[in-house]
């Protein structure tokens, strides 16, 4: 069980959180123009990155606010939280 | 009877006797022994029977790496408890053990029959046979496997026990309560720390506590003399909280550790002073100091497995600590000065012991002090055989050569009844590994040591490699001090004298004139692998560790290879010629000692398996006879059975009721989002497949919800209540995750909408009324709202009171009735229900259930999200085209809909189905085909919905069939086991195309 | 065969103390080239590696693995092996692996001690009854064996199960498939590899790949750590680390890898003799030869190659045990541990061509790769040996995540196991 | 005339511990962001809501509980929702500087009192209540046996426990069972 920190209240158990995948895949702002293959890219395909990776998550249990992760998926390890529409404090 | 017990006993009360029963014949011991302890003091050493041979085993250790000694706890009864180790357990009045895998006794047990087939069953041999006839392997050779393996008996009675949890979050965890860890919790709490002190024995100390020895003095004084004031002194430290029965289970990242402390196991039945068994605490510490110690090494020859060869400091501790003599005629059998601790306290209670030692010679403090008492030493020798079924009456000593790689001279045999064995020392690293920390190598004595490299834990002590009593207190000090930044502690000057090992010699696998094919030396004797079987394993080209632990089971026993793995990497390495080192160890898996299911799961059993939400209603249901249908965790009324229905009866009634007159449903679990804000109209055109830009301010419109891959989500009716304010109804299973789905879209996709999103769902109880005498029921609730058709429309809904509680009531309709719903606070709403049953007496107003809703929506061929879906199927599919907007630029899942094979037009479409025989029923999920005969059997689709219903007089059902839009008409079958039943595809709207009813 | 294992060989070697048996695989090191190289020594690459040689005349093939074979998922997962699957395409895939279980120990002269003991799905709600008689019913016209079994025939099939009505989520019935069950994991990787190495099959532990070579979109070799090999053909079996290695060819899949995680009780006396899996009260578990419960757990919602989920986990899974199984409560936990799995959106794997020519990929297996390995090693032998996939895996290719053609099992399927 | 129905929830004491039911309460879910929102709140309610994290404020009527950086919750004693909610909803609502809404029977309140207040809350709740129950005003969303609650700390060793209506029968039953054990 990790502690997250909220961006919003702090440091928190991981139970009071829901993940939400893999971070900063914009939804296309004009899906129409999309290929299928573009489209594609955007619903499905995933980095799945073994290393470093930027994440969502959702203090669902607390103030519902959702907010970005950069967590080591070779051990969990957190390395940041950001708010929405922020960018990493490092990179 | 014999009596194995010394006159003087720190740890035991002497005068406190307590009865027990041992495979049915009753024993006694004194309160504060172990089963173990107990047993021996009673001159039982064989207490049970080994995995695969079923040797005749005896206790063999004092602590929680036992291998041997595990027993049937309290059997037959509802408080039995299977592989309990009698090492352990502690005594109680009116415990009873008995042994394990063995028939019909310990002492006669047929199986031992394998020890004597075991030359033609080495490891794997299972991979190697059992293949031919192959019939044989399900109906012969398995069950027997089967039969014969498993060691104790899982219970077969409710558990009559409860279990507890408490997350506790401390500044120091501190695991083992040995010298090493009151030091550091001493320190710790000393400095202000908030300290946790685990120990999982009954009394704080570890080996030291009994180490009464003039050669350890800690400050001039005898170490447990010393250590037994610090534990005084200990236990009166304010922020220190002293945890004893409670072993740490799993170590967890982010220092999440789970310890298990046992209340009541301890304890006789009528003394049991808590009514919980068990607790596991969720610890979160900011820092974490293992301390748990280390465990001692057997030594590998032939037949080391015998009833009476026990572990050097084993033996010490059943004499210092329980006061138990192990044997009459023993012999210390070791490759280090630690055992001769055991030699020197037995031989001041004057119990015969003479000394084996690998070692060429040694000269250190404490080996000379035996040697100037006269004992016995055979020098650069070792054990080659042992002799005694049941229990140890001798064995053969003989000479190493130079290399000790083989022996020489003669064979000495010497009577003998426990031989105390020490191959060196293991730290425990377990807790280390499983934080996720790696190991280093340390060449001298081979052992693997914490490499620590983040600041979230320390180990000292002899868990980290530190075995002097000088050293364990010095390096104890420093890093404790290091990890708290402290200058300096009360244990700057603390003086040691002790001994000094001086010399060293590991011999992993001790050699013999017999070949080792012949010999049975055993690594993990619980499982009954041997230095044979690894050796085996790697002839036949198992190179990595982790294969040969799995090929010969080594280590995967109930001790998980406390005193196995070791042994069983130090023969690979010397066979394959690799570095210990660079082999590296096996994986340590949580937990570090079995922990049972109850402790890990609490409280959260029977009626607290899981939530039950209930409706404000809900006692009317139940006092009206209602049968409830799981739906998520809400209780929803199913149907209403009145005296002797059966559910078909009450359901037609119901359903008929409805149409004919009035029926009236708590739909209270339905999801409610209020949503408010200037965008709100635009956010609902990107969430719903429709337009609600000029939704009128009091009307009502259905709504679809895609996922972004364009299958339906979910669906229900919004209401506009204000200009910027909507409230949203979603299906009862959806709410949750359509909030969250709406709320991450509003705040990661679309931040620039001015949306507020507030879940109602339990703020207000819902009450549906319909049927064609619905109106006038609602007119008598609500005299002064105008029901007026053309004044009060379908799909819209006023504001008004009932005896002057606010209300809402919508006109909207699931069931194809005319059809009022009202929403009322959920404080009322009890009270709204019962007023609407009497209103609607004279109108035969009939309270019905789920099922009924179902059959009644089905009529009219409205779907239910999750039974006529299943994240397969489009609003296209659905033969919804009319809810997707097409003039819409985008909603969620709309770029879906047109990629290639969702826009095909021979999709799975949902039809309605009439059966040729309207008696006859459909059953839900049966499939659909257009030809039985052709093989394979082409699955068109299958029934989604089934019901008969009592208004149309017929069975009707909702199915989706591949290409159905085009079928309308034709025939098709429903295959079943037994027949095969006649099916037309039909529209799905089955009652009322026109609405009419809508407006009766 | 040359030593051939079989109850006499296992005698006549025991009077030579079994001194004279020869290695079950070689330990070679890679050549310069090969036909074809396989990524990843698990049970389905071993087994790949292992038809290519039998039925594709390929011999100058290697499996190379980064650790030891069968150390990853396959001697991770709870051995549970059925074809009850939904949709045609699946029920296709798996119960082709199914009938290949029911003769491997013989073909592969290694008891992989498949057990047909049966495999029991449990209902607990509406929805339930009607995904799994949806199921049971396409199963029966696939030709699979599936039967509906009601609440007292569920007791009667497993009767330490608490069928009480009073249960916070009754059992309502469940499916039964007879010839499913389960077998020793280890055995089937060892099986596969001895087999393969018999008919020249290079296996190469301890070999990383740290890239692949191409030159425009056609595969050149694979760069490891024992250095560069060179090949038409590569074959990508790497379960959780798939996307890794995607990543080093340029591509992306639509796999999260996640943590799912599994235990094992104490060895009992047999006390219960199938396989119970329930959905809705999340657990599913079955008694391995030893006598050990062995328990799965689910998945964690978050990317992780720890091998490692979270503790609520394991607590949730053993809630739902107790709930099924209360007489379980005092038994006790004896091992728990993690594995990888590379979950697909569908819930159904990926064994296709890919739009570099010559690389082809065997993934997205999710929590039920197991049951599958000798089917998918053969279907992904034929794609690769004849650049085509084989009927029974067409519809498993990548392209379906583009056309929206999905497998979509979780979302009806009852179990995603 | 309609009668009240709360769920089951009646008083009981322990050692070291009173639970009880604490309502008739209303209770008002406010979201807004900008200035103007903040004093038109100040202005009906008198009250400023906490913009630091966690915490509360409160008057001699009013008690605001911060729930994220755009939402509160204001609870208070009393039956007559309409005066103060109308005007919010009124001044804020319509006029677009944010949500009003009426939230007082979505939430049910529960009374915790006594030394053994946070014991009992820790044998289900991760939260770390270690500072947390030092001071007084303290507010924590966590989760207690699985379920979702607001926690106030309102003084010391006496909190209110705020959980959805549904859950609060299921979570009451559970409450005192755990009671019997601390």
């Amino acid at each position: 069980m990790f502690i997250i920190n909220c961006p919003y209240c702090g440091e928190r158990d991981q139970s009071e959180f829901t993940a939400g995948g893999e971070a900063h895949i914009e939804r296309p702002k004009q899906p129409t123009e999309l290929s299928d293959d573009e489209w594609a890219e955007f619903l499905f395909m995933r980095k799945n990155i073994k290393g470093v990776q930027f994440e969502r998550w959702n203090h669902a249990h607390g103030c519902r606010k959702w907010f970005n992760v950069v967590r080591d998926t070779t051990n969990d390890k957190i390395h940041a939280v950001y708010k929405m529409g922020e960018k990493p404090s490092i990179d | 009877m014999p009596n194995y017990r010394v006159k003087k006993t720190d740890y035991v009360d002497q005068t406190n006797r307590i009865s027990f029963k041992f495979d049915g014949k009753t024993y006694f011991g004194f309160k504060g022994d172990t089963l173990a302890s107990a047993l021996l003091s009673n001159g039982i050493h064989l207490v049970g029977r080994s995995f695969k041979y079923h040797r005749p085993r005896g206790i063999m250790t004092c602590g929680s790496e036992e291998p041997n000694a595990i027993c049937q706890i309290n059997p037959g009864t509802d408080l039995t408890e299977p592989n309990v180790r009698a090492t352990e357990i502690e005594l109680y009045e009116g415990l009873e053990a008995s042994s394990q895998n063995c028939w019909p006794n310990v002492n006669f047990d047929i199986g031992g029959i394998n020890n004597f087939i075991s030359p033609f069953i080495p490891a794997g041999f299972y991979y190697k046979t059992f293949m031919w006839p192959k019939s044989f392997w399900k109906n012969i050779y398995e069950p027997l496997i089967r039969k014969s393996a498993g060691l104790g008996k899982s219970p077969t009675l409710p558990d009559p026990d409860l279990y507890d949890h408490k997350h506790i979050h401390c500044d120091i965890l501190v695991i083992g309560g040995g010298i090493s860890g009151i030091i550091a919790a001493k320190i710790a709490a000393k400095s202000g720390s908030n300290t946790i002190l685990i120990d999982d024995k009954n009394t704080l100390g570890g080996s030291t506590i009994f180490q009464n020895n003039e050669n350890f003095k800690i400050n001039d004084e005898i170490s447990k003399d010393w250590l037994f004031k610090e534990i005084e002194e200990l236990k009166k430290l304010k922020n220190l909280t002293i945890k004893t029965r409670t072993s740490v289970a799993a170590y967890h990242s982010y220092n999440y550790l789970l310890a298990k402390e046992n209340l009541t196991d301890h304890l006789s039945k009528n003394n049991k002073t808590s009514n919980i068994r068990q607790r596991l605490w969720k610890i979160r510490s900011n820092k974490v100091i293992i301390a748990s110690g280390a465990i001692e090494r057997p030594l590998v020859f032939n037949n080391n497995d015998r009833p009476g060869i026990i572990l050097a400091s084993s033996v010490n501790k059943y004499l210092n600590f329980y006061g138990v003599i192990c044997g009459e005629n023993n012999f210390v059998f070791t490759n280090n000065d630690s055992a001769y601790e055991t030699a020197l306290s037995l031989f001041e209670k004057g119990i015969q012991i003479k000394i084996i030692d690998i070692r060429k010679k040694t000269n250190s403090k404490i080996v000379k002090r035996v040697e100037k008492l006269g004992i016995d030493i055979y020098w650069n020798s070792t054990v080659t055989n042992t002799f005694g079924y049941r229990k140890l009456n001798s064995i053969e000593i003989m000479n190493l050569s130079e290399d000790g790689s083989n022996v020489i001279g003669k064979k000495i045999k010497a009577k003998c009844d426990c031989l105390a064995v020490s191959g060196g020392w293991t730290p425990m690293v377990h807790m280390h590994t499983q934080s996720g920390g790696k190991l280093n190598f340390r060449e001298s004595d081979q052992v693997f040591l914490p490499k620590e490299l983040d600041s979230e834990h320390i180990s000292v002590g002899s868990c980290n490699g530190d075995f002097e009593l000088d050293d364990i207190i010095k390096n104890t000090n420093e890093k404790v001090k290091s990890l708290l930044n402290l200058k300096e502690t009360e244990f700057e000057k603390t003086y040691v004298s002790c001994t000094k090992e001086l010399d060293k010699r590991n011999i992993w696998l001790l050699p013999n004139k017999i070949t080792l094919g012949k010999t049975k030396s055993f690594i993990d004797f619980q499982n009954d692998s041997t230095a044979k079987d690894i050796k085996l394993a790697l002839r036949e080209g198992f190179r990595s560790i982790e294969h040969v632990k799995r090929y010969t089971t080594t280590g995967m026993a109930t001790d998980q290879g406390k005193l196995s793995n070791m042994h069983a990497l130090g023969i690979i390495s010397e066979t394959a010629g690799v570095k210990m080192g660079t082999l590296g160890t096996t994986t340590f898996r949580p937990p570090f000692t079995p922990l049972t299911f109850g402790a890990i799961v609490g409280r959260n059993v029977g009626q607290f398996f899981d939530i039950t939400r209930r409706t404000s209603i809900h006692e009317w249901h139940i006092k009206n006879n209602a049968k409830f249908e799981n739906v998520g965790q809400w209780k929803r009324p199913w149907y209403y059975p009145k005296e002797n229905e059966n559910m078909h009866q009450a359901v037609q009634r119901e359903s008929k009721a409805a149409r004919d007159s009035a029926g009236i449903l708590d739909a209270s679990t339905l999801g409610k989002i209020d949503i408010q804000g200037s965008d709100a109209s635009e956010f609902l055109n990107r969430v719903y497949t429709n337009a609600w830009s000029k939704l009128a301010i009091g009307k009502c419109r259905y709504g679809l919800m895609l996922n972004e891959d364009g299958m339906v989500y979910d669906d229900g009716v919004t209401t506009r209540l204000g200009d910027n304010h909507f409230l949203m109804t979603t299906t009862t299973g959806g709410a949750a995750n359509v909030l969250s789905k709406l709320e991450d879209y509003l705040q990661t996709e679309w931040p620039e909408l001015d949306v507020f999103l507030t879940s109602v769902t339990d703020q207000y109880s819902t009450v549906s009324i319909c049927g064609p005498n619905s109106k006038k029921i609602l007119i008598k609730l609500f005299p002064s709202v105008n029901f007026n058709d053309d004044d009060f429309t379908h799909m819209s809904f006023k504001n008004s009171t009932i005896n002057n509680i606010n209300c809402r009531i919508m006109r909207i309709s699931f069931t194809g009735e005319l059809s009022y719903e009202i929403n009322i606070e959920a404080k009322y709403g009890k009270s709204l229900w019962e007023k609407c049953i009497e209103a609607g007496k004279d109108f035969n107003i009939t309270p019905y259930g789920t099922e009924t809703m179902h059959l009644l929506r089905a009529e009219k061929g409205f779907i239910i999200v999750g039974q006529d879906t299943d994240g397969t199927m489009t609003p296209i599919d659905l033969q919804m085209d009319w809810i997707v907007s097409k003039k819409k630029y985008d909603f969620i899942g709309k770029r879906s809909l047109y990629r290639s094979d969702t826009i095909r037009e021979d999709r799975k479409q949902l039809v309605g189905l009439l059966t040729e025989d309207p008696k006859e029923i459909l059953e839900e999920g049966a499939q659909i085909v257009s030809n039985i005969s052709k093989k394979p059997v082409e699955m068109l689709g299958h029934v989604t919905s089934s019901y008969f219903s009592p208004n149309l007089n017929k069975s009707i059902a909702l199915a989706v069939v591949r290409n159905g839009k085009k079928m309308k008409g034709q025939k098709l079958l429903v295959p079943m086991e037994n027949k095969n039943i006649n099916v037309i595809v039909s529209d799905s709207i089955f009652l009322d195309k026109e609405n009419k009813r809508l407006n009766a | 065969m040359n030593n051939k294992y079989s109850i006499f060989s296992l005698i006549k070697n025991a009077f030579t103390q079994h001194e004279n048996w020869q290695q079950a695989w070689g330990n070679p090191e890679p050549k310069k080239e090969y036909d074809a190289v396989i990524v990843g020594g698990g049970g389905h690459g071993l087994a790949t590696a292992y038809y290519l040689a039998k039925k594709h005349n390929m011999k100058n093939i290697a499996v190379v693995e980064k650790g030891w074979i069968g150390g990853g998922n396959t001697g991770r997962n709870t051995t549970i092996i059925r074809s009850n699957y939904l949709w045609d395409a699946s029920a296709g895939l798996y119960d082709h692996a199914l009938k290949i279980w029911e003769n491997l120990s013989q073909e592969l002269n290694y008891n992989v001690m498949f057990s047909q003991r049966g495999v029991m799905n449990l209902a607990h709600n509406l929805q339930d009854v009607r995904d799994l008689k949806r199921r049971t019913h396409a199963n029966r016209l696939n030709g699979i064996d599936a039967v509906w079994l009601n609440t007292e025939e569920v007791k009667k099939f497993c009767p330490i199960i608490n069928t009480s009505p009073d249960i916070r989520y009754p059992v309502l019935g469940g499916t039964l498939q007879r010839r499913a069950g389960t077998a020793r994991h280890d055995a089937v990787a060892w099986g596969y590899a001895r087999g393969a190495d018999e008919m020249g099959v290079d296996i190469i532990q301890n070999c990383e790949v740290k890239g692949i070579k191409r030159s425009g979109d056609i595969i050149e070799g694979i760069e490891t750590s024992k250095g560069f090999i060179k090949t038409k053909k590569v074959g990508v079996v790497a379960a959780g680390h798939s996307s890794v290695i995607a990543n080093m060819a340029g591509l992306k899949l639509p796999l999260e890898s996640k943590p799912l995680q599994a235990l094992v009780s104490e060895p009992v006396k047999p006390i219960i003799d199938t396989v119970v899996m329930s959905n809705a009260v999340h657990a599913y578990v079955s008694q391995s030869d030893k006598g050990e419960l062995v328990i799965g757990a689910g998945t964690d919602a978050y990317v992780s190659y720890t091998q490692r989920g979270s503790h609520d986990v394991v607590e949730g899974t053993l809630k739902a045990i107790l709930e099924l199984y209360p007489i379980f409560s005092r038994m006790k936990m004896l091992r728990q541990w993690g594995g990888i799995v590379d979950i697909c959106p569908d819930a159904s794997p990926i064994i296709s061509k890919t739009s570099i020519k010559g690389l082809y990929f065997n993934c997205g297996w999710g929590t039920g790769g197991f049951k599958a390995t000798p089917g998918s090693g053969d279907l992904f032998a034929h794609t690769i040996a004849n650049d085509e996939p084989h009927k029974l895996n067409a519809a498993f290719n990548i392209n379906r995540f583009v056309s929206g053609d999905l497998v979509d099992e979780h979302g009806a399927a009852a179990v995603a196991h | 005339m309609l009668n009240i129905n709360f769920p089951k929830i009646d008083k009981k004491t322990f050692n070291d511990l009173e639970l009880s039911l604490a309502e008739e309460k209303i209770k008002i879910n406010i979201r807004g962001k900008n200035k103007d929102f903040f004093t038109k709140v100040g202005k009906i309610t008198s009250i400023i809501l906490p913009t630091e994290a966690n915490t509360s404020s409160s008057n001699e009527k009013f008690n605001a509980l911060w729930l994220s950086p755009d939402e509160w919750i204001i609870y208070f004693d009393g039956k007559d929702t309409n005066k103060v909610i109308n005007n919010l909803f009124n001044e804020i609502s319509k006029l677009n500087f944010g949500a009003i809404t009426d939230i007082s029977d979505h939430w049910v309140c529960i009374n915790i009192k006594g030394r053994k207040t946070f014991d009992l809350l820790s044998s289900s709740s991760p939260f770390n209540f270690n500072s947390f129950k030092k001071s007084k005003n303290n507010v924590a969303q966590t989760v207690l046996n699985h379920t979702d609650v607001i926690i106030h700390h309102k003084e010391v060793d006496d909190v209110n426990l705020f959980v959805r209506r549904s859950f609060a029968e299921d979570l009451w039953l559970w409450i005192n069972d755990s009671a019997r054990f601390l």
